[in-house]
């Protein structure tokens, strides 16, 4: 834990530049607000069509969810190959109990390819 | 710990926080005119000799630009949005190996801001943070362009987050430790009397993985699909001023900076130069502090060389399309990671039963 | 020093938390989500568990987060108005639980020793190496689990649109 | 009374504070993605409670309590959020009032 404190002084001059950096934009940047100027930004129209907060397509949701499911899978490889040198000696014990581990993954990958969720072809 | 430490690890720090942010105005600089140069045309060069304080002009326009805070946005998230971008990517620094020792007052202090023993995990964990900054600013922008953008990029970062892990894992397991130095440590000496004794040519798929993977992480060229002018006007950052747009500028490069810092110590001896043992060097130079000087100038040449390779990607390769951006994350690196992790896995058994 | 820490990573975190609850748009809930885990990865970390502190990061505010924001930012709701008296409720609760715990603890915890424990060294080899003897059966059965999920997941979202959506890409 | 300092004392104020926060917006909220949100929170004081002990008692068993409850914390969310968008799908919202076709 007390490898961590210099981080504390990491956060405190990440904490300074950010402040820096706001107070720098607020000083010397002029401001003369239009109207035109604070609206929407859009592409060839003149006035925005709709609101922006409008629903999405759920695929976005889908690479998440796999993102996440993934990811906790991959969380735990990392254990793994911590203690995987030192169990070599007591024989192949930990290499099976990943591969079995890892087998499973992949009929989950194989899964998403074969039902193609997401729409990758 | 003594107050003689704490003064001596808050300047290290300093120190080591300030170089990172000076790679932002360095890489101004190189980026433009190595475009200037891959396009065969001269690029900035009128200010200051070879155009070298173009960084500056660079900056201060930034500075002196009008602040505009457009009508629509959520006012809190969006004036935030860059410094939850810049935040991770500044304590992301912490864990990178930038030299041996260095002795003050007859003491030894790592030429590291902190000595973390979970370093790897600590620079995914902190690194997948930056995602937020893009997802918030984008939403709080309340503009179509930008919202596109940020769930564009964040699946997409979120997407190369896998094989990175991946890639990591691997090394890790090589190592058997998740200790940046540690790794470093084991990459000194020779391979087979010829080849440094670097993790890159015992981890080649997994530095290839890694590779491509912090390209995507960095939204750089290849994988810019956030930005993709011609679609998307900005990506995230469409309705976001000059200063802000430094921001997420700065945090970029420092993402770049910290990327090629671990590839360096995973894949590239970290401080060691080649063939050369640090015992011998000390012998030669004959002070520590010398030796340390030469460790932090051999990162900082390997990091270089990994951004000027970030350059030169840059303008050599033409952009992804969003569909084939997923299709290469999941049907091809996410599978190339694990066969990566199962070949080391049968490997090391094999080895170590022999 | 660590006590101080301490206290100030706890009221951080519980700050953060009844922002979650109080914060009426979804958006500013999962950003106190995220704050909130942030600081008890803080305290994990002052309890010595780094490996702990990391998985917090890495998969709670790094990949269980993102899913929230992604699924509010898909929907895009507009700010729920729940009726005022409701908010009241919310506030006037979140109040009384503060008071009634920090009462309640106060109790419950004279108890226990004021100790702070030694760190055991190298913790992480040892959680690593428990893993994969004592717990390796429900480890498997944790991949047979998320298999499962992944299945169940994308059995659940087969139809994809959602109506007057805009358009994706 | 003075003031307390004590690691397991702030731990557990931790813990039950936000374990009765996620509890009241579990109960108390409508939206439903924020009653998501607030399981998160109950599982997380439980998680706090649960490292904790196993910090202070030095068994490490906790923490792999812990790493399982992670898991299933994940999963469960990822199949509660697609439920959520199935069901804005079907009725329009996510106010939890709406769903009420269940009810008798």
């Amino acid at each position: 834990m007390e490898a961590f404190l210099p981080v504390g002084f990491l956060l405190i001059f990440a904490v300074l530049l950010c402040i820096g950096l706001f107070t720098v934009k607020r000083l010397l940047g002029p401001r003369n607000p239009l109207a035109s100027k604070l609206s929407v930004y859009e592409c060839g129209v003149a006035t925005p069509e709709g609101s922006a907060r409008a629903p999405f397509k759920t695929s976005f949701y889908l690479i998440a969810v796999l993102f996440l499911l993934f990811d906790v899978e991959a969380a735990f490889f990392f254990p793994w190959a911590l203690v995987y040198k030192e169990s070599l000696v007591q024989g192949p014990g930990l290499l099976i109990a990943m591969l079995v581990y890892m087998g499973l993954l992949v009929l989950g990958l194989v899964y998403i390819f074969r039902k193609d969720c997401l729409k990758l072809n | 710990m003594e107050w003689t430490d704490i003064i001596i690890t808050a300047i290290k720090t300093a120190v080591i926080y300030l170089g990172m942010v000076q790679v932002v105005p360095i890489m101004l600089i190189v980026e433009r005119r190595g475009a200037a140069l891959m396009q065969d045309r001269p690029g900035p060069n009128r200010v200051g000799p070879f155009g070298l304080f173009q960084p500056v002009a660079d900056v201060i326009k930034m500075m002196m630009k009008e602040v505009t805070i457009p009508r629509q946005v959520n006012k809190a998230l969006y004036l935030l949005g860059p410094f939850l971008v810049l935040f991770p990517a500044s304590l992301v620094v912490a864990a990178l190996p930038f030299g041996d020792f260095f002795t003050v007052f007859e003491k030894n202090y790592p030429l590291q801001v902190a000595n973390i023993d979970v370093g790897v995990l600590y620079i995914l964990a902190i690194g997948s943070l930056g995602i937020y900054g893009i997802l918030f600013g984008g939403w709080a922008s309340n503009n179509k362009f930008s919202l596109m953008g940020a769930m564009r990029s964040s699946s997409q970062i979120i997407s190369y987050e896998i094989p990175l892990g991946l890639a990591a894992c691997s090394a890790v397991l090589w190592y058997g430790h998740f200790n940046l130095r540690e790794m470093v440590y084991t990459q000194e000496g020779t391979l087979m009397g010829v080849l440094p004794n670097w993790g890159i040519f015992y981890q080649p798929l997994g530095f290839l993985l890694f590779f491509i993977s912090a390209f995507a992480e960095t939204n750089r060229l290849p994988f810019d699909l956030p930005e993709t002018e011609a679609e998307l006007v900005a990506g995230f950052h469409t309705e976001y001023g000059p200063m802000d747009f430094g921001t997420f500028f700065m945090a970029e490069y420092m993402n770049m900076a910290t990327m090629s810092g671990l590839m360096v110590a995973m894949y590239f001896g970290g401080w060691h130069l080649p063939w050369i043992s640090d015992a011998t060097l000390l012998q030669w130079l004959g002070s520590r502090n010398l030796l340390a000087a030469l460790q932090v100038l051999s990162v900082v040449v390997k990091i270089s060389f990994f951004m000027l390779v970030f350059v030169w990607v840059r303008w050599t390769l033409p952009r992804f399309r969003f569909d084939q951006l997923m299709r290469l994350a999941w049907r091809n690196l996410i599978p190339l990671g694990l066969i990566n992790l199962v070949i080391t896995a049968v490997i090391m058994y094999f080895r170590g039963a022999a | 020093m660590r006590e101080i820490l301490f206290v100030a990573f706890s009221l951080f975190t519980i700050g953060a938390a009844s922002g979650v609850f109080l914060a009426r748009n979804p958006v500013y809930s999962a950003f106190s989500l995220i704050l909130s885990f942030f600081g008890l990865s803080g305290l994990y970390l002052l309890w010595g568990s780094t490996f702990m502190a990391m998985i917090q990061i890495l998969i709670y505010t790094g990949a269980i987060v993102v899913l929230f924001v992604f699924v509010v930012m898909l929907l895009n709701l507009q700010v729920n108005r729940e009726n005022p008296s409701n908010l009241l409720t919310l506030g006037i609760s979140a109040g009384a639980v503060w008071f009634f715990s920090l009462i309640l603890l106060r109790v419950l915890t004279r108890a226990i020793p004021n100790k702070i424990p030694e760190i055991p060294t190298d913790q992480l080899r040892t959680i690593s190496k428990l893993l994969f003897t004592r717990y390796l059966w429900p480890f498997e059965v944790l991949s047979l689990f998320l298999l499962v999920m992944i299945i169940a997941i994308f059995a659940i979202t087969r139809t994809q649109e959602i109506p007057h959506g805009g358009e994706q890409r | 009374m003075n003031f307390p300092t004590s690691l397991t004392y702030w731990s557990h104020f931790v813990a039950v504070a936000m374990f009765a926060l996620g509890l009241l917006g579990f109960l108390l909220r409508k939206n439903t993605i924020v009653v998501l949100m607030c399981i998160e929170l109950m599982l997380n004081a439980v998680n706090l409670l649960l490292i904790e002990t196993s910090m202070r008692t030095n068994t490490p068993d906790g923490i792999i309590l812990v790493v399982f409850v992670v898991t299933v914390a994940a999963a469960e969310v990822a199949v509660g959020l697609g439920i959520v968008l199935n069901l804005y799908r079907l009725k329009g919202s996510v106010n939890l009032d709406h769903f009420k076709s269940l009810q008798g």
